[in-house]
């Protein structure tokens, strides 16, 4: 038993920190402490500094163009970030796509698309989830049918992060219409731009616009964007669930929103004295303390362990149920620190140019309402627990 | 013992839950929240017609109704559809005017909005810490501070105003037009107001004002629970009916026993939430009232976040949207907690009683 | 809306009140406040006490010999009970035979029981689960064959309460081994003193012993035994689990428990203050306050309903779920009072002489335990659950 | 960073746990538990023989161990099979004689039997107010008071013994012959004892102990806590199995989503106080010490009584019957909370850092 990194870890904790201190800039961290919706350019600027740094495909073998790093590394690049207010990369072209045509994709397609999503010229997103096929992916209803040397999309897929900014979308689309539920699935790349896609915004529930819904009509798309072999695309999208699950508990980012609350408790008062004097409230965020630093062991337990066999077992869904918990409870309490603070609706205040909360709250109550999200997508909590008693209590 | 309502309470709510299901259906409660100004003059005025305003106070005082249970029956139906017209200071300040005798004809017709200003930034709950004050001046008094989270003060005509005046809170009458006030909407649709005071002129309406405040917010608390408790009933009625239509893996995803459950367990909570707003509101105005008013802001506080949180879990998604009713019923539910005391303030309330 | 008792109710509760501080010994009160086992002589004094008044039977109708009360009364005189540290009925005759009989009875049957009942002649017992048929009661093997003018019973039943006592035991025994589950089951009355039962006592995870193991072997019984029809027991058993709900959410016991969690936490000390100045642990006792008040009013608007209705519904399940929660964390909250004062096994200080806790604490930690019971027996709170998805929410 | 066992601890777990299920089965624990001395003299021997003692102390203090995970190794094996043997007062006898540089042969090798005497029936867990004090007699002192939950105090030879000298704790040594000593067994099996001393003859060992006392609290938290992570899993496998084979309504009841989703998380919390148990472990004789055993605490004391109660409710009866091991392991879990500080007295010294 040693809970603690090595001597070459922390070496690489040490230059991760001082890249993040030299090259984040901090408009960037302003903007992720507040927690609003961070622009288009943004991300993609953050996605330049790291791609310089070769720190950008940080699950690709290094032949492809990753930086080669163990588990470890990954991890405390993930803390690191998060401890330093980096934006959070976007995932769908470098720790979806890419390990899928990696593993599956031929020659070609990784020699086409993999340097792309790299240069940042492919902003990449997903169409996996439908209106009747959430938790149940299996029911997808999007159909492709062959038609000479294309595939004729019809369907819709819907939770699709960030495809407003998107230049290329990979579905999960049946292409056998007669076999059953997960045979008959196919993983397809579409080009955006194609005739026949329309991309309509969902409002989310505290009024931003993060997802959407894609609607594809006689979308015509040329067969070798087919990945893998034709009706085997359950077998991506199970690969895609269980490969790559460091970073799943969210440590990262509940030690931001710890951080957030204990200053708030400082800052807030009640009746003339301190928040954080509250023993209720107090009580509140030292429970919640307890269970993240407990969670922090359990992620690197883990990690260790995946290390060791190579893969992580079903017990990494621990760290999604207990890692949501844990974030939702804390962007309770920051809601919950504000009181009647935290709500006026976004943006009205700075117009009325009057200050409330400490600066960087406005976003609190809807920070809290918006990461309700994080329990049902990416498998619900529900999903979460099939899994488990199935795989690990064997019931 | 009697657990229905009288004929006339159930008329009354009856007429409401119409007229608001017909007039004030959740698309164009929508369109009224979240931008100011919050606010259908024509659909409030039809409101007061029908007697939501008349219900607020006791015949005494030219109203109808002015118990605990008429302040209930008037919530719980603008619960059950959201609506966001400002009720709440209308209710709180007809129990200020009753207690001091004082007309409320304007405030019980429509004809004047009316809303009630206590909370201050840094004492949001407990007045005790207040810091706005008021000096005499001329015939009359000025008022100097801030007061914050006005619930209606984005179109209230008036505002009742609590500050400190020699040593001990005091009640107060401002006019919108003299005083500086910055409305916005709330993250749950409805609107309120920061009202900044610099020397504003003031009438003083009650010295020593100390249980005429409590009061207040006693009843504003029954509002606020009966309120919640239609929001939560609506709520759990519709995460069931999806249940029962909403199908994964092949069945009503109702069929799977953890969401059976789960479901069942909303209910307890919400039946429990339902009773002690019941109890809080037939305590109104004793010597209990202030207890059980905590007890019940508690419990709704707990209960309300529970409800909410389930019902956008059980729903999946589709409760995460805009466009999905539920989601606006969350935020009143969850956002609730956070006026007139949450549930650790009340909690604290009823802790100060044992320890006695 | 009203919440108050009527004029007359409050009459009556105050002739209860008084009835009871005339005739309810001290030696009785102390025992009760203490939480061991009571003595067999209590139980049968407290009958008889009861009897005198005609206060024993509240649930039969005035013909047979009771007292002819409202479920209002009813509610009112089990809160007087439990207020003045009464012990409980024990309810196997009055409560669960004796309006079987009533209701399914030949008046033969009637006759000869119910006198007895009343008199205390008869100490009865039941014979419902068994080890293979908890939850899932239909499935009970026992059988009972016809031979002539006799059932001649074989099986094992379990969790026979205070069988150790009783005279007579009813069973549900299969009559029809074809027929499917609730078929076939038929409700017969047995003498304990038949050559052919065994009674061995269960000893409870806190030591003491209420519960037993009832075996027949080859036990031969009267025809004349059988009550209702052949092979319709299970219409018995559902209407023994749906007739008589008044008191299935314990408030008056939770309010028994309240105050003396109240009263421990102003007694033991924590290192220089009181307990109920740890805010903490008010906290918890002003949370269990808060929900038991909300229970006092569910309970009385539910029997509201029952009385409107005639019968209660389904709702009446939320009553036992809550009703057990706030009990059993009331039991929870007077052991974590004790702190280590807890930790003594019952019986063991007197013997040294050592005074720990409060006099009449002795036994916290045990009814601790032993509450856990509570929502296990008499339909789970899991098959509760089951019952409200079905019948109030129509899942 | 490496979270697989020594395999010097590894050898010394699998042979304990191979000991303890051979010959101390549940049967023969419910044999010497429950009653005085709850104690087997013979079986303490051979649990020696094998290392369990030398285990806690360090090599330079005789024995082979000393560390956190060294303690957390033995007492998980001890939480398996619910051993009720004295060893949590030697395991803090251990590092108070080591930190004090004191002879600990007989205490390693077993042929004494140590117990720790800090908590008093007023001051449970917090010793800032104890009340039982020294004064200087002759070449040595004498000690008054009481001491409560001495734990292996029934059968132990010789008490280490907190007492206030000069104002601030001090620690000393006691014979057991010369106090007087009222043993009991407790709700979960093993044995305490009730110390009284009242001008009885002691030894001073350190005076201004305070911080040589918090080491020794903070070793016999790590102790308990892996304790409880061994009961816990026995508990957790044990559920799982009776799901797996209980029939109710035909079926296995393991297949019934309600209590396989239960069943998961009781998996995660015990997984959680597991990774904080061996966080405790870690920081065991560090700056932070104090800080994770309290955490560590306090996490038990929740997952314990969620792990006992569930435990019991989804075996359902047979759970409740002192026959079926289960009800003893529950009852350690719960009971275990009351020593050493419960979960809210260790949420509380948490609470303490956050206002600093």
């Amino acid at each position: 038993m040693d809970l603690s990194f090595s001597e070459n870890d922390i070496a690489f904790r040490d230059e991760v920190r001082s890249y993040l201190a030299d090259n984040l800039p901090t408009a960037m961290t302003e903007a992720v402490r507040k927690g609003g919706e961070l622009t288009k350019e943004m991300m993609e600027d953050w996605h330049v500094i790291l791609q310089r740094k070769g720190w950008l495909a940080t699950i690709w073998p290094k032949e492809y163009g990753g930086p080669g790093w163990t588990p470890v590394q990954r991890h405390i690049f993930e803390e690191e970030c998060c401890r330093a207010y980096a934006p959070r990369i976007v995932p769908f072209g470098l720790n979806m796509l890419g390990p899928v045509l990696i593993e599956f994709g031929t020659q070609a397609q990784k020699d086409y698309y993999l340097p792309r999503i790299l240069s940042g010229e492919d902003w990449w997103c997903q169409g996996y989830s439908e209106p009747g096929a959430g938790s149940d992916l299996a029911s997808l209803k999007t159909r492709a049918v062959r038609d000479g040397d294309h595939w004729v999309i019809n369907g819709q897929k819907t939770w699709t992060t960030l495809g407003q900014h998107a230049d290329k979308i990979f579905c999960l689309c049946r292409t056998d219409a007669e076999a059953k539920q997960q045979q008959g699935i196919s993983f397809i790349l579409v080009d955006m731009n194609t005739p026949g896609i329309e991309v309509r915004p969902i409002r989310l529930i505290e009024g931003g616009h993060e997802v959407n819904e894609v609607f594809f009509t006689d979308v015509r798309v040329p067969v070798e964007n087919l990945v893998g072999e034709e009706n085997k695309g359950w077998t991506i999208a199970k690969f895609l669930l269980t490969h790559e699950r460091t970073g799943i508990a969210g440590v990262g980012f509940s030690m931001q929103s710890l951080e957030e609350v204990k200053a708030l408790a400082r800052k807030m008062r009640r009746g003339g004295k301190r928040l954080i004097d509250d023993p209720l409230f107090a009580a509140r965020i030292a429970q919640a303390e307890v269970d993240l630093e407990a969670m922090k062991i359990t992620n690197l337990r883990m990690l260790f362990k995946a290390q060791q066999q190579g893969a992580p077992g079903p017990e990494t869904s621990i760290l999604k149920i207990k890692g949501t918990v844990i974030h939702q409870e804390l962007k309770d309490l920051a809601r919950r620190a504000l009181g009647p603070v935290a709500a006026p609706f976004p943006g009205y205040l700075a117009e009325g140019n009057i200050m409330f909360g400490p600066d960087g709250t406005e976003h609190n109550a809807a920070r809290y309402f918006n990461n309700r999200k994080t329990s049902i997508f990416g498998g619900s909590n529900e999903i979460q627990r099939n899994i488990l008693s199935k795989a690990a209590l064997e019931l | 013992m009697d657990f229905n309502l009288t004929e006339d309470r159930q008329m009354l709510a009856d007429s409401l839950n119409r007229y608001l299901g017909d007039k004030y259906p959740v698309e164009h409660r929508n369109a009224v929240a979240y931008d100011l100004p919050c606010h259908d003059d024509g659909k409030w005025a039809e409101l007061a017609e029908l007697g939501a305003l008349f219900a607020l106070s006791p015949e005494s005082a030219g109203g109808f109704g002015g118990t605990g249970f008429d302040i209930a029956v008037v919530f719980e139906a603008l619960g059950r559809t959201l609506c966001p017209e400002p009720m709440l200071g209308a209710a709180m300040a007809a129990r200020i005017l009753t207690a001091l005798q004082l007309d409320q004809e304007a405030l019980l017709s429509g004809a004047a909005k009316y809303a009630v200003a206590l909370a201050e930034v840094d004492a949001p709950y407990d007045l005790q810490a207040m810091e706005c004050s008021a000096v005499a001046q001329g015939d009359g008094h000025v008022l100097t501070g801030r007061k914050t989270s006005v619930y209606g003060g984005q179109v209230a005509d008036i505002f009742l105003v609590a500050a400190m005046l020699d040593g001990a809170p005091a009640l107060f009458e401002v006019q919108a037009a003299a005083a500086q006030v910055v409305g916005y909407p709330m993250m749950d649709g409805a609107g309120a107001a920061e009202l900044l005071l610099d020397g504003t002129p003031a009438q003083l309406l009650a010295a020593n004002a100390g249980a005429i405040i409590s009061d207040a917010v006693n009843a504003g608390i029954v509002a606020l629970c009966a309120e919640a408790v239609g929001v939560m009933d609506v709520v759990h009625a519709t995460t069931v009916d999806y249940l029962k239509t909403r199908k994964q893996f092949g069945v009503p995803i109702g069929k799977f026993q953890v969401l059976q459950h789960r479901a069942v367990d909303m209910l307890t909570e919400i039946e429990q939430a339902r009773s002690i707003t019941i109890k809080a509101a037939s305590e109104l105005g004793g010597p209990q009232a202030g207890r059980f008013a905590s007890m019940a802001k508690n419990m709704i506080g707990r209960a309300g976040r529970l409800v909410a949180e389930e019902a956008i879990q059980m729903h999946g998604g589709i409760a995460m949207t805009w466009e999905y009713p539920v989601s606006h019923y969350a935020k009143r539910l969850v956002m609730l907690d956070a006026q007139l005391g949450d549930t650790d303030y009340h909690l604290s309330r009823i802790m100060a009683d044992l320890a006695a």
